[in-house]
Formats: C-alpha cells, structure tokens, sequence
C-alpha cells in the first residue's frame, strides 16, 4: 500500500486548552492515587502515568467517535482521557461499588465501555489480541472504526505482541498499534530486553508503517495520530506509532528504583508535558496565566469530589463475589 | 422425522444452520477454510459463506484465543476453533485468564460470548503432547463454561446452545467419537448447557461419564446387562458449571458408582465427581466409589501401548464388579 | 543450631547455597538481577553472582519456560523464576508440553532438570487474573513433579533437592507465606520430593493440606485444641506424583477429614484427595469428607469482597464441627 | 556488529557425492515410510521431506562437531543426516521398542542425543525456546558450540517464534535459525499467513543478519550455512538463513491438497534437488554414471534392511508405559 502524503492537521487555541486541562487532571488524579495509596485507602498494584500524560491526551483527542481505545494495567489516563468521571474512577480504585467496575477491577482494571474504553488489563500483552478482535468487528460491520491499543516498549517482547500484529496486517485490520515507549519494562531498559534497536523496526516484520514521535509533546502526539487513524480510513491497513516518552515515578509503589539514576530522570523532567503545553499556550497561544489557573483550581476541585465521593461510597455487598460471573443464571 | 448422522456430520449442521440464522456468527481458525477443516468438520463452508464468515488463521493460537474474545466482547459471535485441544494451551492464558474474566472483572461491562471449539483425545499414535484430554485444566476456572457432548443430538443441541450462549464457552470434542452415528431430529432443538442426565436408566448401579467416556460406559453397561447386572449410565456433558444432580440422584437409588473419563482420573474431572458424591449422598455410599481413566503416564506412539492406556469397556465393567 | 528465618529468607539461602555449591545452577526470569527480584527472593544475586548466573529476561514467558528447559537438556540446571504463577498460563505448553514430556518421548534419551520457581495465591487485591492458585493445572501432568512447600523448613530443604533432582520440577510458592518464620537449621540437609508427613499429631480428625492451606490448617487446630478437639494435620506439600499414604493413615486413625486449600476445592487437589480417601480407607469413613477452599467465584480487587472469598481457619472449624 | 566479509567455501568432488548419497537416502527412506503408511505398519501422523532434501542435507554437512540440531515434526531427514541408524529410526515408526525413542516417540519424535540431534517437536514452535536453551548451555560452557533449529514458514508467526528469536539476539546466543520456507503450513500459502513479504525481513525485528537461499543446491545451502556458522564463531550473534524450497507431497498423508494447483506442483519438480545435485555431479565433478548408480543400489539394501530390522523387532513391553515418567523412581 502507498503511503500516502496528508496535510498537517492544524491545533487551536481551545483543544490545546483542553488538553491542558485533561493533563493536569491527570496529574492531580495521580498524585491523589499516590496519596490514598500511602493512606492505605487503595490497595493492590499501582501504576501511576506522571510524566506520559501528553501520549493519552494527545492520541485520544484523535479518535473518531466510532474509534475505540484499549491499554494495559497503566490505565487511569486513558479513562479520564475518553472522559470517564473522575468520581467513579477513584471509587473502583477505593474497592467500592460505585467503582466504574463494581468494585471488582481496581487500579489495573478500570473500564468504561459506553465510552468505548475497553479497559486496562494486567497480562502484559494480554489485551493485544482483544484490541485485533474488537478492530475485526468493526472491520466486520464495515463502519469506519478503528482501535487505539497501548501498550509498553516491554511488552513487545511477549509472543502476543507478534501474533496480534501480524494478524492485523494478514487482516488488514483496522488498527493503531501505540508503543508507550518510557524506557522501561519494570527494571529492564529497552536494550536489555529488545534486540532490535528500536519499536518501529519490530513493526516492519508485519509490514506496518510505523512512526517515531515525541511523546512528551501533546500537540505532535495529536497530529501524528491524526494521520495515523487517516491512513487507517484510507485504507492503508494497520499502523503502529512509538511514542517516546518517561514514567517519572516507579514502576509500581514499592519500586526499589535501582535501575535508574536522579540524573537521567532530571534530564527528562525538563521536557516535562506539561510545562511543553504551558509555555505553548503562553507562548504561542496567546494565554493568561490566571486562565491556566483557573483550570488548576478546577481540577482540584474536581479532584477533592471525587476522592470525598470514593470515600462516602458503599462497599459492594457480600452477594458481589457472585454476580457476574456468568451472564445466565 | 429424525436422521441418524455421524458426531461430525451433527457438529457441521449446528455450524452451518448457526452461520445461516445470524449474521454475527462466523468461524476463525487453522485450515478451517480453504483446507475444509482438518477434521473435515467445516467441509464446503468456506464456497458456501466466503472468507469474511470462515476466517483461516495464521498458528498463531495466543492470537486466535484473544481475538476471537475481542470481537465477541464487540458484538460478534466468534466460533473458534482449535485445531486440536493441545495446541490450545499455548492460547490457554487468552481463554482462561481473559476471555472467561471480562465479565466479572469489569463488574460486568463486558460480555464475552465466544465458543471455543477443541477436539482432543488420544488413541491416534500422535505421542505425548498431542493426545491430551485435559478438560479439568479449563474446567477448574468459573467464568468459562465447558462441556463435552458424548452423542452427535447433544452435540448439534448444545453447540447450537454455545454459538447462543452469552457466556464464552470452551466446547470440547473427543476425535475418536466423530465417527459414532446416532439419532438426530430433522427440525430446530436446542440442548441446555447446564443440564446433565441419565442416558440409561438401571438399578445395580450408576456409571457415571461423558464424552468418549460416556460412549465407553453404555457399551460397559450393555455388556454388564447380558449378564444380568442393570447399570444406570449418567451423562456429565456439562463439566463448568457442574451439575450434579443427576449423578447424586441416581446414586442415591444404586448406592454405587463408578466414574469414566477418557483423561486422567487422577486430578481428573471424576475426582470432583467423587469428592461431590461422598459429601451429598453419604448416607447412601455402600461401597468405594471407584474410577476408570487413562493410566497415569504420557501417551506413547506405539499402537499396542498406547491402547493399553486408554480406557475401554472391560475396564469399566471389571471397576463395576470389584464393588458388586 | 537452628535459626528462626521467614519462607523468603529459606528460599534465599537455598538458591543461594546451590548457586554456591553447583557452577550449573544458574537462575533466570524476570526482574531476577537488577531489580532483586520482584518479591526480593533474589537480593544481591546479581552483584554476587554476576549477570552470568542471574540472568534477567525479556517479558517473554514462553521462552523462559522453553529455553530453561533447552539448558537444563543440555547439561545445565536452570532455575526459572515466574514473577507469579498466573504468569506461566502464558508458558503452560513450555513447562507441561515440553519440559515435563521430553524424557519420555524420546524414550529415556533426555533428562530435563528445569525447576519452575513461581509465587502464586489471592489476598493482595490485585484482581481475578493475578491471584490464581491453579496448582492442580500442573499437577494434572505425570512427568512434572510439583511441589508446594508451607514451611521455611520445607522450602528450603525441597528446594534444594529440586535443584539437583534430574526430573522437570514446579516449585510453588504461596506469596501469603514469604513472612512466615520457622526454624532452619545452620548446616545443611535436604528434604525428599515424593514424602509427605504428618505436622502436627491428634485423633478426632485429620485436616489434610499444603502450604497456604497448612498454615491455616494449623491455626485451626492451635483453636480446636482449646476446645478440647484433637486435630491430626496433614501436610500434602508433595502434589504429583501424589504421596496419599501419610493422609490414609491418619485418616484411618481419626475415620474424619477435612482437606484445606488456598485454592478453589471445585475441581481442585482436594477433590483428588477425598477421592483417594474414601476408596483407599472405605472401611474407615465415619462422615463425609469435607473440604474447605477459596469459593467459586474469581477474586474480585475490593478487600473485604476478596476475604470473604478466602480460606481461613474458622471456616476449616466450622468444617470440622459438621462431622464431629 | 559488522558483517564480515567471508571466504567462498570450496567443495570436492567427494563431499558432494556423499550429500548425493545422503539426499537420495532420505528420498528412499520417505518414500519407503509412504508404504508402510499405506500396509498400516506406520500410525499416526507422517510428514514427508520430499523436495526439500537439499536443506538438511547441505545444512546439517556444514556443522560442526560441538554443534547441534534440532527441528520440528518433519524430522527424518535430519536424524538421516546426523548419521542415525536407518533401522532404529523406521523401527521407531513402526513403534518398536528398538527404536531410537524406543516406540515412545513415533514420525514426529526422532532423536539421537548422542548425535547432538535433540528430535524432532510436534508443538508449531515449541522446539524454538528449546533450542536458545541448548545453546545457552554451551555459551555458559564456553565452547564453540552452536545450534542449527529448523522450523517452517508457517511456525514464525507463532509466539514461540517471536520469543526465542529475541532472546537470543538479547543474550547473543550462538543460534542459527534455519526457516525451511516451503512455501506452505499446511494449506495456508506464505503470504496469507505472515503479513511480512518475506522470512528474512521477521529476522531484522531481532537485529539478526539474514540471507535467503536456494534450497534446491545442496551446494549453495552448504556454502551458505558454513559462512553463517563461521559468523557465529567469530562472535558475530545468531544468524538467520532462509530456505526457498517446497515439499512435493501433502503437509502430511492424507492431505485433500485443495491448497495448490498441479502445475505448481510440476514447476518446483523441475528444479528437484536430486536432479540438480546429480547434473552437479555428471557435469562438473566428472563422475561416472555408474557410480551414482551404485550408490542408489547401495541405499536400497540399507532401506531393506532397515524395514526389515522394523518388521522383525520387538514390540514395547508392557511395562514400559510406565518407563521414564521420572528419572528418579
Ligand atoms: C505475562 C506477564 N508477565 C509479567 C508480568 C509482570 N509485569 C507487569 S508490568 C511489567 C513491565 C511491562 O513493561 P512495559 O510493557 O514497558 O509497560 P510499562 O510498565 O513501562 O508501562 C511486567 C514484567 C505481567 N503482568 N504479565
Ligand atoms: C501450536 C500448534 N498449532 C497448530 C499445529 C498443527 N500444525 C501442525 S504442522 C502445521 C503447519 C506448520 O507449517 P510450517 O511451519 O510451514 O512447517 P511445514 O509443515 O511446512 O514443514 C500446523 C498448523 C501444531 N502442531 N501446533
Ligand atoms: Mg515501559
Ligand atoms: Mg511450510
């Protein structure tokens, strides 16, 4: 298939606004997580997203309304992102049945299918082939949608990795394949467990056009994106874009950090996401201060609801353990 | 008006008259389209309903499993099929720890009706890893329903059930019974999928099967009447969720069972069978609950100690004399 | 001279004494180096041992299973760790299918001295795909020994003879014990692979299980002694090949049992137990054999939720009290 | 790491006559296995290496005393080349307890450890992970060791593949990874099955330096393989070759072979590797007729022999169903 040249999609002032705002709430959520989480209000594994929050924001702004979005168990970005409440997100992560999954998925398993945000699933690589299948019933009802899947730099070593994309491109199947690449697979840096010397060339083995683009910079993310789902509706089969960005924060709460040095992590807080999109909006977009913080404060606001509303929500009922478990009984 | 067909023939109707009735059913799988299916269970479909309803794969089983879950979790109604059963465990995270948890995990967002389909079995000389009958492995897990029919008018009911069903089901076929004929009605029926029952009615006692184990028993059972013994054959097609009751039922009026499976009895199916049995009915056990399956070693090649493995009627009947 | 160390600590000073004594033993999986382990088991490995005898790996599970096994073929004695258990559904043919079969298949030509190091269990919320305890899906296989250790004493001494055992072995761990002390001797001694035991003498009835399910077993019988009743308990740490004799014996000695499991007891190692139990000591049954395990439902991440779905020792009481 | 450039390996008239005879051995040897098939002396399922000698054979020539194979279901002729016996291997397809398994293995499971051939493997993929675990060993030991592993077109696209592949560009694992394209798993041609135009451009995913070769020239496939081999010893990492060839007969007995026309079929005939190897030999090397001759006549009595070493053997004990379940027993 051709590639073919698109024009470059053009930003405004109100997208990139909102996606100011989408970042900080991502942010401000983490960091609520980090702090419930020390509490001892959330349990089980935590995975915060500080430091990639313009990869989420940036490649959902993209989709079309048909477009469905699928990651792993670094799941709370992608769900504020497709526009869950904040409210029920912090309620799942608290266990309580208010949870946007019962109480039942918790940090790794947050789900909002009417936003048609499949969820966030732990099985590293595990939820690739459910990202080719719920591409191949679109493909099958022949709408236009197609399907963004997340996944980390670690996770392409894993055989279902190979096996969804190529499969993808043997069925020319309706899909955006998005490495978040952040250096790391828990301890492991990207050439300690990948031969290949970076994500892009993995997807030439399926015949997949792949892209490299700064992920710590929203409004690239949004237009490489753009194009990316464009080329899918053209017809040009499946793509696969690497997103380089860093996780700030440890793999998980309790990570012993030994992997890494402060300097490497200094150097890459100095593009942090979110000053780029600051100093843009001010810069370039013409943007008060007192505007951004007015989102600021909105988002705290936001953000103390929604912990008070996970806090005040019930636990599921002891009959919960059963419900659910088959769809007739 | 009913026709007597083989197991194969019932599985490729149920197929076919489910592909015809919706438009969401489809096939995916390895050689289950241009080849016709290695088994021959999908002969002519892919002529008669084109690549976009029978999808030939790559072996890629993680891939089948997975995707197969994906498109029913978005609407579709995937049949896919494992080319045998063993291959199905390179795919047996994709089944068990994601299509049968969606449901549940996301308190019930996410529905997933897949069918699984996988023959297995041993007996052909195909040797250690690809003669398995490993159905406990699956049916340890909640979530994911597994049955295994024992004659071609359970196996057209009850598949035609699955490709149905809400719930993913793993839908497993024992290879040596494709060949075994039996009666099947002309017009539309459906089998439950948590019913089992008792396919032969007897007083002495209850054996207690299904599947090629099933097959075994009843012909164990016609054996046993020419001499006199009346045996009550239970069908425990349905494994996931277990339905006892049959089986409870009917030891309550013999007092006596022995259990067949064509896989390992050992850390098999028929041990949850006999833990079931001696908790519920204690008052009603007479004698040691005993169990006929395959001898507990991998399977070889060479035809004569290969059979010598598997289960068989004599086997059954010598179990059912020793607590007589 | 013994010393009081946790299960952690036990597994440690095992790895680390045959890293010691055998240059074959070398470990892999992931996390394994570095990062120290991901539950700290392997803490300083790397800069002792260097990055030849601790080897981290891709996340690429099939392939640990596989190439451990292709060293351990080739003269190596390779331990593969499994951040957990849920982990190695994704390598279940490497470990079931290849591991666990090759001696056989090619007649006694080769000899897979591969042990599987993989912590598994619920009770951490982390949700139904990542708190399984499906050990019964590898015990299910003649070929593969599976052990499950519910002591520091155990562990450290089946441990070892793991690693110099020449059979393919699955070494669980229940992530719930890693903080359990016990006493360890200071010199060294191993503990068989194929003996099961009795840990803690009584007569009114026996309680049968292994290690997340002992420790519970034996707070409940700390419990039931102050209420006058003497509980016999069983360890099954050996899982395949399966030693019942200790269990019969006592069984015939109390004519009650109630078999304990972290695990679903659905189609779980309890049910081949009771199985065994009442055919094997029929003359001996008094009541039902009971059997108390995690309930049929996948583990939800809510804590409470999780725990009411978990075994704990006033549920193997109540258990005991229905047949006394 | 840089591709060296290497010497051509020169053959002589006596290597080349000896590949004739292996390849012309093996050719019998299938064909005789067709037969029993057909008397019902051989069970289970029989995959056929016709077409295709010219890879074992020129392959399994350039290795090396401390190196091993290792291949999947289709593993007759490898066990031929490693010099296994004719007769213990088709008492093995006859199930008798003196075959190289001792009946336990059958077609599909060939071994001859002693050999370094560690079988064959019936799982699509399996015996790739074996093989990076073989080769572990002997860097570990630090011999000069490597491991030829066989494998078809149609198992690189499962995850085994992907895994083992990588891992051993990761740990720089002395692995030749030999893909016997013939063009074909099972029914599936190629190209509906991989998404990848070719089998070398999969191998790049892994930073592993790959050549495609003509696996009708038993002299090429050698060359080839001993420069590859050769590129492994001077530390240049696993290598990959790819093996253009095609197999005359169904996947295994018993195929509808609706997959395939008969013209396909007749076009690769025409470049039948016997054929070639033989024009080799009458044409440059100078050798009689006769002699090749002779050599046919020779491979006959060996496969009398050994059908009739099969027929007369003895069947498994019964006891030895419980035979080497465990080492220690
Ligand atoms: C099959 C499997 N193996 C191992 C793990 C443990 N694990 C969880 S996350 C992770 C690292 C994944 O790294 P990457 O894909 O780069 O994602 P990131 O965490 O960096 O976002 C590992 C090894 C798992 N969850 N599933
Ligand atoms: C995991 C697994 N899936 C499916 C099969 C069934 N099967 C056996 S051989 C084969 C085709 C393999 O093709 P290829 O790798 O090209 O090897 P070839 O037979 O052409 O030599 C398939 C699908 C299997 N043995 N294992
Ligand atoms: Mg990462
Ligand atoms: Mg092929």
């Amino acid at each position: 298939m051709e590639k073919t040249e698109l024009p470059e999609p053009v930003t405004t002032k109100e997208m990139v606004l909102d996606w100011y705002r989408q970042m900080v709430l991502i942010r401000k959520f983490e960091q609520a997580c980090s702090e419930q989480y020390q509490l001892g209000k959330i349990g089980g594994f935590l995975h915060l997203y500080i430091g990639q929050e313009a990869v989420a924001v940036g490649s959902i702004a993209a989709r079309g309304e048909n477009d469905h979005v699928i990651t792993a168990y670094r799941d709370h970005a992608h769900a504020i992102c497709v526009g869950s409440d904040p409210s029920k997100l912090m309620a799942e992560l608290f266990g309580k049945y208010t949870g946007v999954s019962k109480g039942k998925g918790g940090s790794m398993h947050l789900a909002d299918v009417e936003r048609k945000y499949w969820g966030g699933y732990a099985v590293v690589g595990g939820h690739l082939p459910l990202a080719a299948g719920i591409s191949l019933a679109e493909q099958y009802r022949g709408t236009d949608g197609a399907v963004l899947c997340y996944f980390g730099d670690g996770s392409t070593n894993i055989g279902y990795f190979h096996e969804s994309l190529n499969l993808s491109g043997v069925w020319d199947l309706p899909m955006l394949w998005i490495c978040e690449n952040n250096q790391y697979g828990m301890g492991t840096a990207v050439q300690r467990a990948s031969a290949a010397p970076d994500m892009i060339t993995k997807a030439s083995a399926y015949a997949i056009p792949a892209k490299q683009v700064d992920g710590m910079n929203v409004c690239t993310v949004w237009a490489e994106t753009t194009k990316a789902l464009q080329r899918i509706r053209n017809g040009e089969g499946p793509q696969f874009l690497e997103l380089i960005t860093y996780r700030y924060e440890g793999h998980s709460m309790g990570d012993p950090l030994r992997y890494r040095t402060k300097e490497e992590v200094t150097k890459w807080r100095e593009e942090d996401p979110l000053g780029v999109v600051e100093r843009r909006l001010l810069d370039k977009e013409g943007v008060e201060r007192e505007q951004l913080d007015d989102i600021d404060a909105e988002v705290e606001r936001i953000m103390a609801e929604a912990v008070k509303f996970a806090e005040d929500s019930p636990l599921p009922p002891p009959e919960a353990l059963y419900e659910n478990i088959y769809v007739e009984d | 008006m009913a026709k007597r067909i083989t197991m194969r023939q019932a599985i490729t109707d149920a197929l076919r008259e489910e592909l015809e009735r919706d438009e969401k059913v489809f096939i995916m799988g390895q050689e289950v389209g241009v080849w016709g299916g290695t088994y021959a269970v999908t002969r002519g479909f892919y002529d008669d309903f084109g690549p976009k309803r029978i999808k030939d794969t790559p072996i890629s089983e993680m891939a089948i499993g997975g995707a197969a879950a994906g498109a029913a979790m978005n609407g579709l109604r995937p049949v896919a099929e494992f080319m045998t059963i063993n291959f199905a465990f390179v795919a047996f995270d994709a089944i068990v720890n994601h299509a049968a948890k969606v449901h549940y995990m996301f308190g019930g967002q996410i529905r997933c009706p897949v069918v699984f389909r996988a023959p297995g079995g041993g007996g052909r000389q195909l040797g250690a890893t690809h003669s398995h009958t490993p159905d406990i492995i699956f049916a340890h897990f909640p979530g994911l329903r597994v049955v295994s029919p024992g004659t071609p008018y359970d196996a057209k009911g009850m598949l035609k059930s699955a490709i149905r069903s809400d719930d993913p089901i793993m839908f497993i076929e024992h290879h040596t019974l494709y060949q075994v004929r039996g009666e099947v009605p002309e017009e539309e029926y459906l089998v439950p999928l948590d019913k089992n029952e008792v396919k032969r009615e007897g007083t002495d006692v209850s054996i207690i099967a299904y599947a090629e184990g099933l097959r075994v028993a009843l012909e164990a059972a016609e054996k046993l009447a020419e001499e006199g013994i009346s045996a009550e054959v239970v069908d425990m097609r349905v494994l996931n969720p277990l339905d006892m009751e049959p089986a409870i039922k009917s030891f309550k009026k013999t007092f006596k069972a022995v259990i067949v499976e064509e896989g390992y009895s050992t850390y098999g199916i028929s041990a949850e069978i006999a833990a079931q049995l001696q908790e519920h009915a204690f008052d009603y056990i007479d004698a040691p609950i005993k169990r006929v399956g395959q001898k507990r070693a991998p399977l070889p090649y060479s035809r004569e100690l290969e059979q010598s493995a598997l289960i068989n009627p004599d086997r059954v009947i010598a179990a059912v004399k020793e607590i007589l």
